[in-house]
């Protein structure tokens, strides 16, 4: 019965990805990316990688669309053919998929519990977490601990990334710079959108605070709940209207924020530093290493969550105010309408990954 | 605290750049930035001596040992590029402030500052690390944040620069995630110490030898070997200055590392060099991309853009030194990685100086500059020279073991091919000379570079003379660095 | 018995919900115009994520699942409706027109007569953003 | 620690089997030959941004398929259960999925600006533009220009 699920999943999969590459039409091409990391998510769901799953639904069939569209609408949807690169590309990948199929010439059966990725590091972190760490959810326990630098990399990688859009949007003249144009049509004028939004916007906070701290035993975390708690502002900004969510947290808040994130994680590395331990050891935390990991986890955790938050809300700032220098006037109205229909997907998604 | 150094090398940039955006004063980030930099070399020379004094030291991040946890390993190989990295990224950055302040509107210097922190971070990261995943990681980290850096160049090509930059980079970092996948899913373990203990018995699976080709290629892309440099003019032409003798100077030395790291300590000397015809390849490639990027260098009209192919055609000299595949040859790459790093991060500060007074960096912008900007002039001179590798400059110790090193393995071709493609670089240097020295000047009125600026090129120009005549430092460290590859890396 | 009853009555649920939803999916696909097509995606979906989800809690016992599934159900008892409905309020915004009038007047998708019909999402939104 | 072996088809029976045993990895593969295809031969960046993410997401794939262990559940302690997945490639696809979003956002911001610098998101008309850009220079007083 997996075996059927994991292999009409991956069908679908397939299927959509070849007319993703097929489709001319770039809305559509956004909408089925979206709908391929949902599958992508529903897959991971099946091998057994709830935080994954969790992830992916989060970001694959949530905010990637959602960059992909606002893009879309500065941009333009349709695409022209062409056809000159095709032979190229072809003289390129083949010689990549041939490798590809060699390699798996020698690769152990799939789902084999003998095979030696489970046989040599994996075993100790199943075994020894619960001992050495103390939380249910190995993931986190490995994320957060074992492999917390990498963890703390990514981090980085997320406020690399908020910067370098920051950099590239940013107006000229400075940050903060109030917008040009009159706000009265910022917001979007229907009735049902406004009380629907301002009825899930509690719960989906709500939810995100308890992703955030239920992380240790059960699917979930910083990166998700980070990215929850954006969405939050997000859907808000969308029925509201820019200047609306950026009085409940202005831009530099918001950036700063972002930074605040990361020297969170950083300093929980600089205190067991500061008392002699390697960087990142949380034993030093606590007089006893058990409770000092969990001081740690939900430290670091917390430091995930403000970056990721934060620089997410800051994209989609960054984005949604190159709408308003659209040529064309103000096309902010018909943008949340158009965009809302995908957050909400989105966060029902979210909902049901959870 | 000197039992933590290996992290306090990387840590110090990565918590700085967030501590940036707190500051927000452009100036007083500068000022920041630059201090830490010195901070940083100062770690990195400790991080030698010990090194050096004391054989490779090991770090285990979060105190869980190596396997399960993260480890950082530092030994001669990557004390030395730790170093290089470091002492350029000071040198850039001590002529950064004139420069940026003026290529750079006041809004975005900040924001430029503690990207270039982000970037130093990464690479210092990907040197530092002795885990094939964090490598990734740290890598994107550094990837990210030079698409942004170079997308911050005045011109609108900057942007098509890096979005093409973005696109092969991530293909490359993929490709290596792939790479890494291949080996976990073959040994189960992605530290470097531990791969390399268990490949030697895998050597003949197929999945590890595509491990192995998608870790090259991925390297590759990143390293701008010669055909897949497509990326590297571009970018490094439309950047700001600052950025590109930063990323000239630091980043394909890392990509070189990288390289190194994988095919010696955890492909071994075995499997990449003698099982496959890696040698072979690389010696080809390598010549064949000295030739080809040093003509089309010739052909430039834009300096920047020249001394980009430049830099393509330099990363093939070190490339054929790792093919020949002897303890001379890899010295000779090793040398060529630190001298190289000298030769153009002074020569990209030089043009940083005359884009500041002259907005441009095109041939006919060097008209008549020898008598108008007599000092950049003389130190663009100086460095071209020891990019042709004339002997007194370091360009000329680097090819000379590298010559050497063929003519040991009875490699005529290759040394004979070595000299003729300087050659070559000479032909591309010899055009500035001559607009420079023999055309009246379009403009009097231009002024020398500021001090700012030429200071810290003159100190790497200066330093491509020194080392070009007092060998001993470099020569000591990289043959250390080479016999440990050698003799260390096959267990 | 009341566990057979029980698992039979949910089996009953999620068969009949995986109908709807089949029979939605058929109705985007076959369906001529825009506001048909979304009848169809709308009123099915939350018909037949209502079934499934009650069918899916009727397995699920007195536990924590439950009641997580319940919220499920909350939410999207709140959001698909919601989700529709901004979807007809673009439509009717930008004055979308059907589909013989359309394929044929609008310079700006002169593609989409040959391309395959659009997924669940239909694609007409977008067109708000271009035509103001 | 236990030597790793390596693993041959010839000892373990039919063609068939090796098809079941794969199936995941024929599906990534071709997952990932569409999505490198699509960034290389689409001309629109857009579309090459979605491209690159399925090239990503392959690559995910692959790695959750290598952690899955046969009736094993998820990585999540609990009593009475025994056979867990490999925690591992979660951790590290969690982190690749991360850096992932991060680059598709840098790509978009600059597919933005292009549009905005341009005029336009095809690759055609950018290399065009550059072209025209190139040939508008003055020529050059110096003799060795072509």
């Amino acid at each position: 019965m997996e075996l059927l699920l994991d292999i009409a999943l991956l069908a679908l999969l397939l299927i959509t990805a070849i007319s993703i590459a097929g489709i001319k039409d770039l809305l559509a091409a956004a909408m089925l990316a979206g709908i391929y990391g949902l599958l992508s998510a529903g897959f991971f769901m099946t091998m057994g990688a709830v935080d994954v799953a969790f992830t992916e639904a989060a970001v694959g069939a949530g905010i990637s669309p959602l960059l992909i569209v606002l893009t879309l609408a500065l941009c333009g949807r349709q695409q022209r053919g062409d056809r000159q690169r095709a032979m190229l590309a072809l003289f390129l990948v083949l010689p990549v998929g041939a490798l590809l199929i060699v390699a798996t010439h020698d690769m152990p059966a799939f789902g084999a519990a003998d095979a030696p990725a489970q046989m040599h590091v994996a075993p100790h972190y199943i075994q020894q977490s619960m001992a050495e760490i103390g939380i249910p959810n190995i993931v986190t326990s490995v994320l957060a601990s074992y492999r917390g630098y990498d963890t703390f990399g990514e981090v980085v990688v997320i406020f690399t990334a908020g910067l370098g859009v920051l950099s590239l949007l940013m107006r000229s003249q400075g940050i903060d710079e109030p917008t040009v144009e009159p706000a009265p049509n910022a917001q979007s004028r229907d009735i049902v959108l406004r009380v629907i939004a301002k009825v899930l916007i509690a719960p989906i906070m709500l939810y995100a605070l308890y992703v955030q701290f239920h992380g240790e035993y059960g699917p979930g975390g910083g990166f998700q709940a980070g990215v929850i708690f954006a969405v939050g502002f997000i859907l808000y900004g969308l029925v509201f209207g820019l200047d609306a969510v950026r009085r409940v947290a202005s831009h530099g808040l918001v950036q700063f924020l972002s930074a605040v994130g990361v020297l969170i994680y950083g300093s929980v590395g600089l205190l067991s530093l500061a008392s002699g331990k390697s960087f990142l050891d949380y034993s030093a935390l606590a007089s006893n290493p058990v409770s000092g990991q969990h001081i740690g986890i939900i430290a670091i955790e917390l430091g995930v969550g403000i970056t990721v938050a934060a620089v997410m809300i800051m994209i989609f700032y960054l984005f949604a105010a190159q709408l308003r220098l659209q040529p064309r006037g103000p096309s902010l109205t018909p943008d949340h309408q158009g965009t809302d229909a995908g957050t909400a997907h989105l966060a029902s998604q979210q909902q049901g990954a959870g | 605290m000197l039992s933590h150094l290996p992290i306090l090398q990387v840590i110090l940039p990565l918590m700085a750049a967030p501590s940036c955006l707190i500051i927000r004063k452009a100036n007083l980030v500068w000022l920041f930035t630059l201090m830490v930099s010195f901070a940083a070399l100062a770690v990195s020379i400790l991080l030698l001596q010990q090194v050096h004094a004391s054989g490779p030291i090991s770090y285990q991040l979060g105190g869980w040992n190596a396997p399960w946890g993260i480890e950082y390993r530092i030994d001669l190989l990557n004390a030395w590029v730790l170093l290089i990295v470091t002492a350029l990224s000071s040198a850039v950055l001590t002529a950064a402030h004139t420069s940026v302040s003026r290529e750079l509107e006041a809004g975005r210097q900040t924001v430029f500052y503690t990207l270039y922190l982000l970037c130093f971070a990464g690479l210092l990261g990907i040197v530092a690390t002795g885990d094939a995943f964090n490598v990734f990681v740290f890598l994107e980290i550094s990837s990210l944040s030079t698409y942004a850096l170079i997308a911050l160049g005045r011109d609108r090509r900057a942007l098509w620069a890096s979005f093409q930059y973005l696109i092969m980079g991530t293909i490359g970092a993929t490709f290596i995630l792939i790479g890494i996948g291949f080996l976990y899913m073959m040994t189960g373990t992605l530290n470097m110490a531990d791969l390399a203990a268990h490949i030697p018995a895998l050597s003949e699976s197929t999945t590890v030898l595509a491990a192995f080709a998608f870790i090259f290629v991925g390297i590759c892309l990143k390293l701008a070997l010669f055909p897949l440099h497509l990326w590297l003019p571009n970018a490094y032409s439309c950047a700001p200055s600052i950025v590109t003798a930063f990323l000239a100077a630091t980043a394909t030395k890392v990509a070189l590392y990288l390289l190194l790291r994988f095919t010696f300590t955890v492909f071994g000397v075995d499997f990449s060099l003698s099982h496959l015809p890696l040698d072979t390849l690389l010696i080809g490639l390598g010549l064949v991309g000295v030739f080809a990027a040093s003509t089309v260098a010739i052909y430039q009209a834009n300096i920047k853009r020249m001394l980009a192919f430049s830099s393509v055609a330099q990363i093939g000299y070190m490339v054929v030194g790792i093919g020949i595949g002897t303890a001379t040859a890899l010295q000779a790459t090793l040398l060529h990685l630190f001298n190289h790093a000298l030769m153009k991060g002074g020569l990209f500060l030089a043009l940083a100086g005359l884009v500041y007074q002259l907005g441009g960096s095109r041939i006919e912008h060097f008209l008549g500059l020898g008598r108008t900007m007599p000092w950049t002039m003389a130190a663009i001179v100086v460095g071209g020279i020891s990019l042709i590798g004339m002997p007194l400059t370091v360009g000329f110790v680097s090819k000379w073991y590298l010559i050497a090193a063929a003519i040991e393995q009875q490699l005529w071709w290759v040394a004979v091919l070595v000299v003729l493609g300087s050659l070559l670089a000479v032909a591309y240097i010899w055009r500035l000379v001559e607009a420079a020295y023999f055309q009246r000047p379009v403009n009097d009125t231009v002024k020398e570079a500021p001090l700012g600026i030429l200071l810290p090129a003159w100190l790497l120009i200066a330093a491509n003379l020194y080392f070009g005549i007092d060998t001993r430092l470099p020569v000591e460290v990289t043959a250390a660095a080479a016999q440990f590859l050698f003799g260390g890396a096959a267990p | 018995m009341i566990d057979s009853l029980l698992s039979g009555i949910s089996g009953l649920l999620l068969g009949l919900g995986c109908f709807f939803m089949l029979t939605g999916a058929i109705g985007v696909l076959r369906f001529p115009d825009f506001y048909t097509r979304m009848h169809a995606a709308g009123v099915t979906d939350t018909l037949a994520t209502f079934l499934i989800i009650t069918g899916l809690m009727l397995t699920a016992g007195w536990s924590l699942a439950l009641f997580k599934l319940g919220l499920i159900l909350l939410f999207i008892f709140f959001t698909s409706p919601t989700a529709s409905h901004a979807l007809a309020r673009s439509a009717q915004h930008c004055e979308l027109k059907l589909p013989e009038q359309s394929s044929a007047s609008d310079p700006r998708s002169p593609t989409s007569t040959e391309s395959p019909p659009p997924p669940a999402m239909p694609t007409e939104t977008i067109t708000t953003l271009e035509r103001d | 620690m236990p030597a790793p072996r390596i693993w041959r088809h010839s000892n373990r029976g039919p063609v068939n089997v090796l098809l079941a045993s794969h199936y995941n990895y024929w599906i990534v593969i071709a997952l990932m030959m569409i999505g490198l295809y699509m960034v290389i031969a689409q001309g629109n960046l857009v579309k090459k941004i979605i491209g690159l993410n399925i090239f990503q997401t392959s690559v995910f794939i692959f790695y959750i398929s290598v952690g899955k262990v046969d009736g094993a559940g998820a990585p999540i302690l609990s009593a009475g259960e025994t056979l867990y997945s490999n925690p591992l490639p979660h951790v590290l696809i969690l982190t690749a999925i991360v850096v992932g979003i991060a680059t598709t956002a840098l790509a978009l911001a600059l597919t933005i600006r292009i549009k905005r610098a341009y005029g336009s998101i095809e690759e055609r008309d950018i290399q065009a533009a550059e072209d025209k850009q190139d040939r508008a220079t003055p020529p050059l007083p110096v003799g060795q220009e072509q």
